[in-house]
């Protein structure tokens, strides 16, 4: 940590020349691909250029955009209440994070505190929506690497998850779970024992899926010393997240600066040692372990009271700004709100753990094959609707 | 078994022969010109068979048509056939090479043209069950010495190959 | 002309050998049409077995339990639109899955499901069969160059790497195998694939249990080359969907997409069918040897028949499951009429004529259909290999042992 | 500003919000560290504003030296993290544009904002050498802004597509406006409303 950065940091820009000069008779080794932005591995709309050396990757680069909505444009026609379930749309496999990092936000600009009951709601939430990110990271991350059947399994586990998300508020996926201030609904009749329920489910589950894939020969030659990035290229391209804990530093946001309910749970940060794909992805594995012992935690001790904070029916915050950030799935997602002491915020940014994710992308294929973009691209976990919002 | 219309068969395989020759040396796209040369050794197979070899026949498939021509069409997917389209077909030395098949032509049609008085009648005992046998006597026991002389030359062929492809060792 | 017909079923040998001409053509309308079944039966297995790896129920809509399924596919394929990349070579385009289909159905000319159920015995069967095998790469790579596409291209360049590569172990492989076959008084081999379950019969025993653990290891790595011959996962790398989208039918679409299927089916139970001929004793019985003697003749003989019957069981209990609504009549009835149709099979093959001409057959095709269910299973289990991964495999790994698995057995076949 | 008095004793844990103190009514109070103390003997009256909100801190830093500031946090003061880069419009003052850098501290644990005014039209040196993590985030603020970052390697458009004019984020770029011209010519439609 704190190391100063050895490379040029010219080296770590993608810029492809594109345009190629005539080629002679036989010096066509160098290929130029378009993957995506229609390819079923690059996880939605990404189009990536690559250039090849036959099957080596001599350099890409990345274009964004197809996905963008302009939800920071949308949030400064919006009222405080009104942008909330935008939030949801923009990392949508885990839209109870991005409420969460909203809400909490806002609530720090208007200087108001959720009850404690909210927050273990808060807490217990996240982190099944933690859990359905990371099996939804797995099983394409699997599907990617050529096993098929992990994605079924990941899917069926994924479904209790979802089904208690539909209990509480309705939706699936989107969620819309959070209001700022608190909680709009109290837990449903038997919300904790379906919660316990799952705890109890899901580790032979894990366990099931490390069966298939940890010690699979294929599997760990596949992901094993690819797609390397160190802690310093970590730190110095911004990288958050698994991919930044794989790499050996403990970081974690609900440890380094507390949120929500997390300073009073007990869990361990993994960390990983070289910083490649099979570290990521025990990392991401032993991740979905310890959210389910915050979650035990969580239920066994969720306290009695009120979910709702008082909260004015027309926010106006004060004049003024704050940066929030929260642990997300994906990594450090924060919310920078701007204030002009109208009902609308005057900006809002959403810092995008994706978005900054992905910029590692050319530095970990680089001088590896095609079939290494693949997995590398998968194990970044990215989300379209987050990197472009 | 009994050979089943000889001479149809012995006609239309030489005749594929010939014309996907033809074909090799006229089109102007190297990929046509290669799936040509490998209609004329499939052809070339079934004449073998016809001749009572079907070793050779099996070997000519195996090697030529599925080894050979598959890395030569390799090669030719790699390169840049626009380029090569553009170019002259035929190049300076087109009246030698015409010189050089006219005499060949020749030769063979004088073979042709006195051959029965020249060699004697003789047509050779076809031994189609023992023929793969003979094969493997012959290169394994008369011919042991050339055989290896042969796979010397390859080895240091693919030795020349690897130490010219590769940019660093 | 009765008695050209009669006269070749007392010859005791191949209509191609008899020089029936009636007979061959009617050996290879069966065999073909028989291949295409196995490849359609093939194909709603596949979608089934992987289904269930994958706790899902898979095609369930078409016919009952999806098997009408491939009919419908079948039917949607050949309706659906041809299209053709402006920009390919039009010629080169078409004539790919046409050299795929024609070169993985060849090889059934010498395939033998029994010592006289096959359409010819070459004597140089197994050369054949490789040979004509290897044609498809043609196809493969001329479909590669014709789509005029970087994916394709790409697909074809690691398909042809790929398939000449593992063929040069699979070569090695059968070498050994035929190696074992002049193990006897005159020390001659034979590489007819009649010959080669002949010379098992003669040794009483299966190759793969020959100087164990040498076949064993040859029939391991001819196990493996097979899967990297005909593209399947985990070395499917030449239409890996998620690196290539579909590698090099990327571009087909229809009917020539579906011939491509076509190809890979039957390419894949042709290889499975050399597999069980070299090393698992071809169109034999299980234990021919110890449990001799008319009985056990008789129950092994019945097998074929309880298969059936079974089969049909459990189509009827099927039947007895469906739910009780007029909306699942016509499943109901479809289900309970495969079932008898399943049933009066197994009745004919209790019938001793029929049950002595199929016993080869059946036994040859059950070893086969082993081998079809590992291909599922393969798929439903591993992750793909990276190609630089499956090139060391085939050259550092498979290539040096088939190599020395070739030396161990000459040199121990000298020693015996 | 209403605070949940009314809400019982707090069980076992007290739930922790990320801000440490809790003013009454927020107010900015300045900030003194050893960074600011290091900035302001380094540049003076340069450092504009050192300021707590909310127990966050962040310099208002004059344009001038700002990049050259930004690298003294980074060597110095261990700031190795470069969480964000921004910008916001207010185009009634006269420097129209507030660029903004969140950094954070691994060692220290410590999160800081650093802003900097600038013009409409001016040009701000790039910090891409500073902290890689820069490319993408300045590429965004110029799409989203048009603010040009000087010794950029690539200083394009990053989520619009290359060519399309306007820069949304803008005050003055309506909320339904779009660049009709490249629409018609790109998408074959009329309007992508």
């Amino acid at each position: 940590m704190g190391d100063q950065i050895t490379k040029d940091p010219a080296s770590f820009i993608s810029h492809l020349e594109l345009d190629q000069p005539d080629k002679t008779f036989l010096d066509s080794n160098e290929l130029i691909i378009n993957m995506g932005p229609q390819h079923p591995a690059t996880h939605g709309v990404l189009r990536v250029i690559l250039k090849l050396d036959g099957e080596k990757v001599l350099g890409t680069e990345c274009v964004i955009g197809y996905l963008h909505r302009g939800v920071e444009k949308i949030a400064e026609h919006r009222t405080y209440t009104m942008f909330n379930p935008y939030v949801d749309r923009m990392d949508y496999v885990a839209a109870v994070s991005n409420g969460l990092g909203y809400c909490e936000a806002v609530e720090k600009l208007l200087n108001v505190q959720a009850p404690p009951r909210a927050n273990y709601i808060r807490v217990i939430l996240t982190e099944l929506n933690r859990l359905a990110s990371h099996q939804l990271w797995l099983g394409t991350h699997a599907l990617d690497i050529g096993a098929m059947t992990p994605l079924f399994y990941t899917f069926r586990d994924r479904e209790e998850i979802l089904k208690i998300f539909e209990k509480y508020c309705g939706a699936r996926l989107t969620t819309h779970a959070f209001r700022i201030g608190g909680c709009l609904y109290e837990t449903y009749d038997g919300f904790e024992q379906d919660v316990k329920k799952f705890i109890d489910f899901l580790p032979p589950k894990i366990d099931e899926y490390e069966e298939l894939l940890t010690t699979n020969r294929i599997w760990v030659e596949r992901t094993k010393g690819v797609g390397k990035i160190s802690a310093s290229d970590c730190i110095a391209l911004g990288v958050t997240g698994p991919v930044l804990r794989a790499s050996g530093v403990k970081w974690d946001l609900r440890k380094a600066q507390p949120y929500a309910a997390y300073s009073d749970f007990d869990f361990d940060i993994p960390i990983g040692q070289s910083g490649d794909t099979y570290d990521r992805y025990l990392v991401r594995m032993e991740e979905m372990r310890q959210s389910l012992r915050i979650i035990r935690q969580a239920v066994e001790r969720i306290p009695e009271g009120p979910i709702m904070a008082k909260v004015p029916k027309v926010m106006k915050p004060p004049v003024g700004e704050i940066y929030h950030s929260i642990e997300a799935p994906k990594g450090e997602l924060g919310y920078f709100i701007v204030s002009d002491g109208s009902t609308q915020p005057y900006r809002i940014r959403v810092r995008p753990p994706s978005f900054v994710n992905l910029q590692a992308l050319d530095l970990m294929v680089r001088g590896q094959l095609v079939a290494d973009v693949i997995a590398v691209i998968g194990t970044l976990d990215i989300v379209l609707g987050e990197v472009d919002r | 078994m009994q050979p089943v219309a000889t001479t149809f068969f012995f006609y239309f395989l030489s005749g594929i022969t010939l014309i996907s020759g033809i074909l090799v040396i006229t089109r102007k796209n190297a990929v046509h010109s290669a799936l040509a040369l490998i209609l004329g050794l499939l052809a070339q197979a079934g004449l073998y068979l016809m001749l009572y070899a079907p070793f050779v026949a099996g070997v000519q498939i195996i090697l030529y048509a599925g080894g050979i021509m598959v890395l030569f069409l390799f090669v030719i997917m790699l390169v840049n056939l626009e380029r090569a389209q553009k170019e002259e077909q035929f190049n300076k030395q087109w009246l030698v090479g015409l010189l050089a098949a006219v005499a060949l032509g020749g030769l063979l049609m004088t073979v042709y043209l006195k051959g029965s008085t020249l060699f004697t009648e003789h047509i050779a005992q076809p031994v189609e069950n023992s023929n793969t046998q003979q094969i493997g006597v012959m290169l394994y026991g008369n011919y042991m010495f050339a055989f290896e002389i042969a796979s010397l030359l390859l080895l240091v062929a693919i030795i020349g190959a690897v130490v010219m492809a590769k940019k660093r060792i | 002309m009765l008695d050209y017909i009669t006269s070749y079923l007392s010859s005791n040998t191949t209509p191609g050998q008899a020089g029936n001409v009636f007979w061959a053509l009617v050996y290879i309308m069966v065999v073909f049409g028989g291949v295409s079944v196995a490849v359609m039966a093939m194909n709603w297995l596949e979608r089934k077995a992987l289904a269930h790896f994958q706790i899902r129920l898979g095609p369930m809509r078409v016919g009952p339990h999806g098997l009408l399924q491939p009919i419908a596919d079948a039917i949607k394929l050949l309706t659906k639109e041809d299209i053709v990349p402006s920009e390919a070579d039009k010629f080169v385009f078409w004539l790919a899955p046409l050299i795929i289909l024609c070169a993985s159905f060849t090889v059934y000319i010498v395939v033998p499901f029994g010592p006289t159920h096959a359409i010819t015995d070459l004597n140089i069967g197994i050369l054949f069969m490789l040979g004509v095998s290897s044609l498809s790469v043609l196809g493969v790579v001329m479909a590669g160059w014709a789509s005029n596409s970087h994916y394709p291209l790409i697909g074809a360049l690691r398909s042809s790497a790929q398939m000449i590569s593992y063929e040069v172990a699979m070569g090695m492989a059968v070498v050994s195998a035929i190696l074992m076959t002049s193990l006897n008084a005159d020390g001659t081999g034979t590489l007819s694939m009649i010959g080669i379950v002949q010379a098992q019969q003669a040794q009483h025993t299966w190759f793969i249990f020959k100087f164990f653990p040498l076949g064993f290891i040859a029939f391991g790595i001819f196990a493996i080359a097979m899967v990297a011959e005909t593209n399947r996962a985990p070395f499917d790398l030449p239409e890996a969907e998620s690196e290539l989208t579909a590698g090099f039918h990327t571009e087909y679409s229809g009917l020539r997409w579906s011939l491509f299927m076509l190809g890979e089916y039957a390419a894949m139970i042709a290889v499975s069918s050399i597999a069980v001929t070299l090393w698992l004793g071809g169109w034999m019985r299980p234990f021919p040897n110890t449990l001799t003697g008319d009985t056990w003749d008789l129950v092994f003989s019945l097998i074929p028949g309880f298969l059936f019957l079974g089969l049909a069981l459990i189509a009827f209990i099927g039947v007895a499951r469906m739910p009780k609504h007029p909306y699942f009549r016509i499943q109901t009835i479809g289900l309970a009429g495969f079932g008898a149709v399943l049933g009066l099979i197994g009745l004919v093959l209790f019938a001793p004529p029929v049950r002595d001409r199929i016993q080869d057959i059946f036994w040859f095709c059950a070893k086969v259909a082993v081998f079809m269910y590992l291909y599922i299973w393969y798929r439903a289990t591993f992750p793909r290999y990276r190609f630089d991964q499956l090139m060391r495999v085939g050259w550092k790994v498979l290539l040096p042992v088939s190599i020395g698995v070739l030396i161990l057995t000459a040199i121990i076949g000298v020693l015996v | 500003m209403p605070e949940d008095t009314k809400s019982p004793t707090p069980p076992s844990g007290q739930p922790h919000a990320a801000a440490p103190a809790k003013p009454a009514a927020p107010a900015t109070t300045p900030w003194d560290s050893p960074t600011v103390a290091r900035l302001k003997s380094q540049y003076g009256s340069g450092v504009q504003e050192s300021v707590t909100y909310l127990g966050q801190n962040y310099f208002v830093l004059d344009a001038s030296f700002t990049a050259e500031a930004l690298r003294i946090l980074r060597d110095e003061e261990q700031f190795d993290y470069c969480v964000d880069i921004t910008a916001t419009h207010n185009p009634t003052r006269e420097k129209q544009f507030e660029l903004i850098w969140i950094l954070y501290s691994y060692s220290r644990n410590e999160r800081i904002r650093v802003k900097t005014n600038i013009a409409d039209g001016e040009s701000f040196p790039s910090s891409i050498s500073i902290w890689p993590a820069a490319n993408w985030l300045e590429r965004e603020v110029f799409d989203m802004f048009g603010i040009k970052f000087d010794g950029h390697p690539d200083m394009k458009r990053i989520l619009l597509p290359e060519g399309w004019k306007g820069h949304p984020l803008r005050k003055d770029y309506g909320i339904i406006q779009q660049d009709q011209e490249w629409v018609q010519i790109n998408l074959g439609i009329e309007s992508g409303q």
